[in-house]
């Protein structure tokens, strides 16, 4: 019987090596799996690339990871916020480094790799200083910047509801980045608020087909998920 | 359209305040537009569209269809806009993934696009996501995609820098966001349309600005269309 | 009051000029929008060039279209089906263009076109007689053909409900090409078995947001629609 | 793997049957793997799935989950696998669009496509698509998007075409459907592995073939693995 629920965040994230490339879903803390990122800094990889819209928010989830200093590496479209003193300082001090990108070029990016594109010509940032270096077009009179699929060992994820086969649904915004990075990750671990019987999810609604989820681990209910 | 020197009265005795400004151009959203409205100044709009406009506003991080801003029990962690503030759901609206609701703001499906700015260029190019100062941290979020995706982008700014300098300009001096994609500018002293191959228009004035007032402050060859304006914004407020 | 609801099939389809693209979703008659079709043969534009999975079955919707003479050029992937002579007749005769593209480049080739991409590197095709005179490229080892976004002035799909803003949702594998047929034109046409109340469709459950549906028009249920 | 030119003994008495060939390929495939099966002599295949075996169908037009053939009561014409033949749904099923199943393919998330073949080149490429024939009528459906995408590509063929010219050869002299592509080939009378860097050997034999009389009839350098077979394939059927 196929079931990729696992019993634990320790087990969940247990083979996450030092040096790896891992995505983590949120924007801001919607959809951010923080009990998956604390778990992350119990198991202890370091040399992380982080994938994320933001860079951490006040001192909780990826913040928290930032500061315990297991990433080496962002890629995110918005660092600055009003609550990311973590990431700002690690930032200043030279300790992290950062890849910028448009957050439509991220989303972009991470959905080539789920499918399989080599690369495309996106309108966004032509002509402006994130597209120096890039390789440039210009198609039907209009300019476009060529950028790659960007792929990861694993994707970090929370969804609202899961069934064994790792089908998911999501709650409203917190869906965000959850879908695409289910799909640019070799193994990708979704954690979630309630695991229901297969069949429950009408197939007309799952929104991340279980092809792409390699282990679910349900979390305590939280009062709004 | 003249491009005479004659003076036009102001339209209004006062500059907008911002609030002004926001009434204005929720005034101007047509009914059943398709609208995000930027992080910052542009998001306090919303407060002045009419339920009876039936604006369908959108938010990058997944959303169309988003109510007003949510309080004390609507108040839901798992839904917010991209400025991460707290909103609600209107009947009708869906939630879609990061890169489906970028694909819609790239693939031109948005009607209007309303955004704050640094600067703006004569021919339309913008500057709102870095100041160029040394040692500040870059973020962009989603602002060259909004740039690049909408139909028409409208800027809602100041006129002028709290040292008076003029942020519309002949050219960029901060780092451009996108290019020739601002379609109109909201400020407090006029609102300004920018039309490829025919230049920057003034169409209203506020307080005591003038068409040669602004013609000094930008240096720029603003043409008059103060007077066509009854039939080009036939929704003003 | 927003409400993208036409009274009839004939209103819907009355604008759609002769030598227009017009995308028709459907794999197969899953998903068909057959009235709409036989809307377009009444409405009587010719030279249309038609984007579709497959080139019609046996002598209904699509394949009238082609019989009646109004299609110049077809833009499939899989035209010989085995009720497919009406196709295979008009083009053994030379009376129709063809186009022929892998399902999976035709699918991401309207995706882009909806998402604004430029053009993109696919793995599909490479090597092959399909790839033919087209742009190729060498990426991580791996060969990689350019594909370019195709746009159409209009897209005719078949859906299961919606409302007045034109919010879709869609039944099984009737759903295939009409979510991303819708984002890639200019003027989408959706019919539809049942026109719900606004705010009836769970805002999880939609499947093509009503911002990429210009008119909808009810036509009879059918006995599994 | 051995190489030298010891002759194997046939492992049955018989050829199979093209359900023989549908069954052994089923009882191959792990548990939980997802897997789709091409139009034609694939689509067999399903019937000898067992239950426990909990294999995840894909049909290219939306689906994950697919059940068995629909009967009766239970056709229903908006639910059809790629052939168009009408299916079931499967606890566990889920529904997707055209550009999101195909990014499923390209984007390698399945574990196995069993697909037909015109020929196979040694070094794996495939030729399914296209006879070449002069005045055919081309269609190319979703067959190179399932050659280049699933993890493993499973061909199911007559080892030889009516006239007794092997499909298994040198190049292909049909038009390609994808490069080396192909991981391992069921015919009636063996069963190929392709290793790329190590050549083709066959693990199987069924019938009066030796691995002489295929390495006669292809003319390819066949590596003989039919000792290694209980430990490649444990769950043969």
């Amino acid at each position: 019987m196929v079931s990729k629920i696992v019993d634990s965040i320790d087990e969940a994230v247990a083979d996450i090596p030092s040096g790896a490339t891992v995505m983590i879903g949120g924007f801001g803390r919607a959809g951010q799996p923080v009990e998956l990122i604390d778990g992350l800094i119990r198991h202890g990889a370091r040399d992380l690339t982080i994938v994320n819209n933001n860079a951490g928010n006040g001192e909780v989830g990826l913040a928290l990871l930032i500061k315990g200093g297991y990433v080496r590496k962002m890629i995110c479209s918005f660092p600055r916020q009003v609550d990311s003193h973590i990431f700002d300082e690690a930032y200043r001090a030279g300790k992290i480094e950062l890849e910028l990108v448009p957050q439509g070029n991220l989303a972009e990016r991470i959905r080539a790799a789920g499918a399989g594109i080599g690369g495309f010509f996106t309108p966004t940032g032509y002509g402006t200083l994130l597209a120096e270096g890039k390789e440039s077009r210009i198609i039907d009179d209009r300019g476009y910047v060529f950028e790659s699929p960007l792929h990861a060992e694993f994707a970090l994820i929370k969804a609202y509801k899961a069934d064994r086969w790792g089908n998911l649904v999501y709650r409203k915004t917190a869906r965000n980045f959850g879908p695409i990075m289910a799909t640019a990750a070799v193994t990708t671990i979704a954690q979630v608020g309630q695991i229901v019987p297969l069949g429950t999810l009408d197939a007309e609604h799952v929104v991340t087909p279980g092809i792409f989820v390699n282990r679910v681990v349900q979390t305590p209910n939280e009062a709004n998920a | 359209m003249t491009t005479g020197s004659r003076e036009s009265t102001p339209a209004t005795s006062a500059p907008l305040t911002r609030t002004d400004m926001a009434q204005r151009v929720a005034a101007d959203i047509p009914a059943g537009a398709y609208v995000n409205l930027g992080i910052g100044l542009p998001t306090s709009i919303a407060n002045f569209l009419t339920l009876d406009q039936e604006v369908i506003l959108h938010t990058e991080n997944g959303m169309l269809g988003m109510g007003p801003e949510a309080h004390g029990a609507e108040i839901d962690l798992d839904l917010m806009n991209a400025g991460k503030i707290s909103v609600t759901e209107l009947a009708g609206a869906s939630y879609f993934h990061h890169s489906d609701s970028f694909g819609m703001m790239r693939g031109g499906h948005l009607d209007i696009a309303v955004l704050g700015a640094f600067q703006v260029s004569v021919n339309g190019d913008l500057a709102n996501w870095h100041t160029g100062v040394p040692g500040s941290i870059p973020a962009v979020g989603g602002a060259m995609d909004l740039a690049v995706g909408a139909k028409k982008i409208f800027v809602m700014m100041e006129l002028t820098t709290k040292s008076g300098q003029s942020k519309l300009v002949e050219s960029l001096s901060y780092p451009v966001t996108g290019l020739r994609c601002v379609t109109r500018i909201y400020t407090e002293v006029a609102t300004f349309d920018l039309v490829p191959d025919t230049g920057i228009s003034v169409t209203k004035l506020f307080g005591s600005a003038t068409v040669a007032s602004l013609r000094e402050l930008t240096a720029l060859p603003i043409i008059d269309a103060t007077h066509q304006t009854s039939r080009q914004t036939p929704t003003e407020g």
